[in-house]
């Protein structure tokens, strides 16, 4: 396969595949989830479990006091390489083009430079982390294969799209592209198998986590 | 029968819902859950972090109710979940949490994980794995009717002792009473003088009120062990009794697990709503508070702290009232630097206080506790739960610390207005 | 011309002076994408040259390669490297027809076997012979025959190179290129719709010149030509770095020249000289008339998914899958989550009341 | 026509290249002085937006030489305002442009007579005599 006709399929079917398995994979998860159900709760409310739900949802993108001065490193960095790798997935000009064309709907992009910067500081903030998962006892002993994984493959995406929007390589450009597009559907057809889903999954459970304590009339 | 490895994974089967999927998908092992528990907070043990406690539970759920993890079984790439696993597990599940929810509060992705563990116990406890303390107080509270095997000669005792001191009679089956009211073993072993106390406050606002002879006892075993069956069998004691005596209201009292036991749980174990309302002591004084029925006279002069119990305030939604009827009758109420819904647990709760294995553990953990009092250095604590007095003087004694731990129903009723005691506390 | 003249020999007979050829080779090398300071040494190899007979075959193709060619009709370099080549056969500018022309072809590979450039423009149907012929020879039989005593086959355009529109899907004459019939024979592919003329004679003024066929990439192109990329080398790329781009062809973007990546354009990821070389004597190339690149150098570039659309958008419709997979996901996952609730519904009707006497392991 | 689309053709430094290549001409102009070496650039290999490469001609200007050449066809041979800096133009006979060098050197070679037009140019010039002296 000659680098041309590389780019053609990864953009073509290849993005297909992925996009199937991805949305597939995604939908059957979260159909699972919720289709298990819970019961009707029979106790008095004392206050509104959709309320709660709704609330935590996004107080809980806020981390607590305690939380924030115990953890202050694993908070921020956290922090960052999640919004960096927003930063650069949903506001850069050639992804917002294909948002568009599958979704045909558009936004404003961020200056090109903001980006390319966001894009160092994520990979830097996700070296960081990795090295805190490494170094942090606890994270240390929770992490699995997939923790290392799901990582990997969060972190490709970044590096193979700087080094083929600067064209930095020994490969020529339209194959680093095309990589980048792999490393992106790679992270797409692992996605449903994956913590990743928690992408998705962090609504309900943040949901839920604020309709129980919601419907005692707690702020969670 | 018997408990059993099989009858313990269906209890998890059973026990999974789709709050409990969401949880598990969404965890990243991020580890903040760890330090939001004092058990890992004090012995920076990392098996001690919430949500590993749960991962025979993960497992179950992602192999019986995950389209990947059947699929994943039945080529071997996850193991089953063992009887040998769940033995490794007893202590995480038990002896080192007491299901205080404050990891619930921290996790980034909104993982309940207090939720998770009081299902788990289901299953712990139904494969047999449950501590032995906590299976002899379960099924003293069963056939005795008491955890600490009160009887109700015992209460009688007390009730005529208080009666002696208040010079007027307790109300006890009094039917048609708007309120009756339960007791945690505790109160009546340790700190009878909360019989008194309420009285008197009853007294002074005009409540109507009673006890049950057949339904005193307001502890639950049944969900501190873990056993849904067991613990019904405990509520419809109550509800038989409320039933009986046709009381408008049960209250609660100065018990944290009671009140999620009688007021959360309660209908959802017996499946069917009330037809009588159940309110915290501290939601009751609240209201006669605000209908102007209980009235102070004189303030405690001492630096007061509260101590939230965490199955009242995190878990209960019992919060505000407590520093309202504190601010009644203390000059200087101080704060811990977290408190209300973020507060630490004194590490008693939860089964953990009843479980003799764990002494060692939860004394150590109270040293989050020590740090918290250290940052503001009280005079004395009020609290709302004999569980976590009990355990705070443990604590307190433990770590040489000379400080009170009062009651604040009692407290209360130090400073009623028109009362001879008023303002003479010692 | 005798065959046997030298290039110096032809060019001084036809009285061009020694100014004259030193000029040629200065254009020469600048063809060729050569550094100026070559041009001593291309003299001199131009000197010695000897004029190569050229059969050119054309196949499916619509002569647009043979028009950029042929477009400009005074004496150009261009002009001139083709007076120095014999070229024997090309059925579109020969005088001769049928018989006559097709023994033209014979004699001249007869004559010249193993020494001829053979020449190829258009692609070869192997979906039925019949589809093009010529003297009723199929394009593959003839190009199988021709290719036998060459020393080089050019593939002139992206139809001979890769297939080209014929190729695009969905290949109706089951076109391929000559590269995909012919593998013992050094192949320079010069792809483009059409190819930049000046890169065509720069590439047999390399083979007049060293005798050699020039440096190629992966995709057989020569590397002085395709060797950086049109974004590479555009006079917009500041443009594209700070993300200014037109968004349509006449807002205030395109007015301002900004980066005509969201219009379409392939620059990134096309190899061609067309933003150095330039068209028309070097007049302009398509980005700097405002029009998108449409990478007419690649491979399958009428399969990209459209020359208006993003590089970065996909090329085939993502937004049926999408539909379909989130369908067939919700299907399948109440499917599932109903065959979880129907395991959960027995799980709790085979629930054991557990009892104080359950509580403990049983012998 | 549209100023602003004139405003395209005028074109700003886009590419940024006329700056280092008056710097490239500055360091040929030095080695020319040291060595005597030539330097030759070809205008056609560089990336240049619409208009640079008239603002670079423009800063180079003119010199005291400008020569144009009759050798298949036209060529202008300039000498820019800076000595030694030579701007050569080749066209074809329809005067379009087929090559556009900066050379830096003492003179173009191509301004010199050539050895074979010289020798050429005799053996002319001597047919002539013996027929004239006929």
């Amino acid at each position: 396969m000659s680098e041309a006709e590389l780019l053609l399929w990864v953009r073509g079917p290849a993005l297909q595949i992925a996009t199937a398995i991805f949305l597939l994979g995604v939908v059957v998860r979260l159909a699972e989830i919720l289709m298990l159900g819970r019961k009707k709760d029979l106790a008095e409310a004392r206050g509104s479990a959709v309320a709660g739900g709704l609330r935590t949802i996004f107080s809980r993108f806020v981390p607590d006091r305690g939380t924030l001065q115990r953890s202050t490193f694993n908070v921020v960095a956290g922090y960052i390489f999640h919004i960096g790798f927003f930063v650069v997935l949903f506001l850069f000009t050639p992804h917002i083009l294909l948002f568009q064309d599958v979704l045909n709907v558009s936004w404003p992009s961020l200056p090109t430079p903001m980006v390319d910067a966001t894009t160092i500081v994520t990979i830097i903030a996700l070296l960081a982390v990795l090295a805190h998962r490494l170094q942090n006892p606890v994270m240390r002993f929770l992490s699995g294969f997939q923790d290392y994984l799901v990582w990997l493959v969060t972190i490709l995406p970044l590096v193979t799209g700087y080094l083929a929007f600067h064209r930095i390589g020994a490969v020529p450009p339209p194959t680093l592209i095309a990589i980048h597009i792999l490393s992106v559907e790679l992270l797409m057809v692992i996605f449903p198998f994956t913590k990743l889903m928690h992408a998705f999954t962090f609504f309900m459970a943040r949901y839920y986590n604020g309709a129980i304590s919601g419907y005692r009339g707690v702020n969670s | 029968m018997s408990a059993s490895l099989d009858r313990g994974l269906n209890a998890f089967r059973e026990q999974i819902d789709a709050p409990v999927a969401a949880f598990f998908s969404s965890c990243v092992h991020c580890g903040l859950c760890a330090e939001a528990c004092l058990f890992y907070t004090e012995t920076n043990d990392p098996t001690l972090t919430p949500i590993h406690k749960l991962e025979p539970l993960r497992r179950v759920w992602k192999q019986e109710y995950t389209f990947w993890g059947r699929y994943a079984r039945a080529f071997g790439l996850t193991r089953p979940v063992t009887d040998e696993e769940l033995t490794d597990w007893e202590t995480l599940v038990y002896d080192s949490c007491t299901m205080c929810g404050r990891c619930s509060m921290v996790c980034p992705v909104g993982n309940d994980i207090a939720y998770m563990i009081r299902k788990m116990r289901e299953g712990m406890a139904a494969a047999g794995h449950a501590p032995p303390d906590l299976v002899g107080a379960t099924q003293r509270a069963v056939t005795i009717g008491s955890p600490m095997g009160v009887k109700l000669p015992a209460l009688q005792a007390q009730i005529r002792h208080a009666e002696e001191e208040l010079g007027f009679s307790i109300p006890v089956d009094v039917e048609g009473a708007d309120y009756m009211l339960l007791l945690s073993s505790m109160e009546i072993m340790n700190f009878p003088e909360f019989i008194s106390a309420i009285a008197r406050i009853f007294k002074h606002a005009n409540v109507s009120w009673t006890i049950s002879s057949e339904a005193f006892e307001a502890t639950n075993s049944g969900i501190q062990i873990g056993v849904s069956d067991i613990a019904a069998e405990l509520v419809e004691r109550i509800v038989a009794a409320a039933g009986k005596l046709k009381v408008k209201s049960v209250i609660s009292p100065e018990c944290g697990h009671a009140y999620m036991a009688i007021r959360w749980e309660g209908p959802n174990l017996i499946g069917r709503p009330y037809d009588f309302k159940v309110v915290h002591i501290l939601e009751l004084l609240e209201q006669l508070r605000e209908e102007g029925r209980l009235r102070t006279t004189g303030k405690e002069t001492q630096r007061l702290t509260y101590h939230d119990p965490c199955q009242i305030s995190r878990r209960g939604g019992v919060v505000q009232q407590p520093r309202n009827l504190l601010n009644m009758v203390a000059e200087d109420f101080v704060e811990m630097p977290e408190t209300g819904t973020m507060n630490w647990c004194c590490g008693a709760g939860g089964g953990v206080s009843s479980n003799e294995r764990a002494d060692d553990l939860r004394l150590k953990a109270f040293n989050r506790k020590k740090k918290q009092l250290d940052a503001i250095h009280p005079d004395a604590i009020v609290s709302a739960c004999s569980n976590c007095r009990i355990h705070l003087e443990d604590g307190l004694e433990e770590y040489g610390m000379d400080m009170p731990v009062l009651s604040l129903t009692e407290t209360i009723a130090e400073y009623l207005a028109g009362s001879e005691q008023a303002g003479s506390k010692e | 011309m005798s065959k046997d003249e030298t290039l110096g020999e032809a060019l001084r007979r036809q009285g061009i002076s020694r100014r004259g050829f030193l000029k040629f080779c200065a254009a020469t090398a600048s063809l060729m994408a050569l550094p100026p300071g070559m041009v001593p040494a291309i003299a001199a190899a131009l000197e010695k040259a000897r004029r190569p007979s050229v059969i050119w075959l054309s196949f499916q193709e619509c002569t647009g390669c043979t028009e950029s060619l042929t477009r400009s009709h005074s004496p150009t370099v261009e002009g001139l490297i083709f007076d120095t080549i014999s070229l024997d056969y090309h059925h579109t500018l020969q005088a001769a027809s049928g018989t006559a022309a097709e023994a033209a072809r014979e004699a001249a590979m007869e004559e010249n076997y193993g020494k001829y450039i053979l020449v190829v423009d258009g692609s070869i149907p192997l979906g039925n012979p019949g589809f093009s012929t010529i003297a009723g020879i199929s394009n593959k039989n003839m190009l199988l025959d021709t290719a036998k005593g060459a020393a080089a086959i050019i593939s002139v355009g992206t139809c001979a190179a890769y297939g080209g529109i014929p190729h695009a899907k969905p290949n109706p004459t089951g076109a391929v290129p000559v590269s995909e019939l012919i593998k013992d024979k050094p192949i320079i592919n010069i792809p483009g719709c059409p190819p930049i003329p000046v890169v065509i004679t720069g590439v047999l003024a390399h083979f007049l010149t060293f005798g050699t066929i020039p440096e190629l990439d992966e995709l057989g192109r020569p590397m002085a030509f395709y060797g950086n990329s049109i974004h590479d080398r555009c006079y917009r790329r500041p443009f594209y770095d700070k993300g200014l781009f037109a968004e349509t062809f006449d807002d205030e973007g395109a007015k301002k020249g900004w980066c005509l990546y969201k219009l379409g354009c392939k620059g990134p990821t096309t190899y061609n000289a067309c933003a150095t070389t330039k068209w028309n004597e070097g007049t302009s190339f398509p980005i700097e008339a405002g029009h998108p690149c449409l990478g007419c150098s690649q491979p399958d570039f009428w399969d990209g998914g459209g020359f208006y659309k993003a590089l970065s958008m996909p090329t085939e419709d993502i937004t049926r899958t999408a539909v379909y997979a989130v369908g067939a996901g919700a299907a399948a996952g109440v499917a599932l989550g109903a065959l979880n609730r129907a395991k959960k519904k027995r799980i709790e009707k085979a629930h054991e009341k557990v009892t104080i006497n359950d509580l403990e392991k049983g012998d | 026509m549209d100023t602003e689309l004139l405003k395209v053709e005028s074109g700003e430094d886009l590419t940024h290249n006329v700056q280092p290549l008056l710097h490239e001409i500055r360091h040929a102009l030095v080695k020319l002085l040291d060595d005597g070496g030539n330097t030759v650039i070809d205008l056609r290999s560089l990336p240049l937006a619409p208009g640079e490469e008239q603002k670079l001609l423009d800063k180079l200007g003119q010199g005291e030489v400008y020569a144009r050449l009759h050798a298949l066809g036209p060529s202008e041979i300039v000498e820019t305002r800076y000595p030694g800096v030579w701007v050569v133009v080749h066209f074809n006979y329809d005067n379009e442009v087929i090559g556009k060098f900066i050379e830096v050197c003492d003179m173009p070679r191509l301004l010199c007579s050539q050895q074979e037009d010289i020798r050429q140019g005799l053996e002319q010039l001597q047919t002539q005599l013996v027929w004239c002296n006929e």
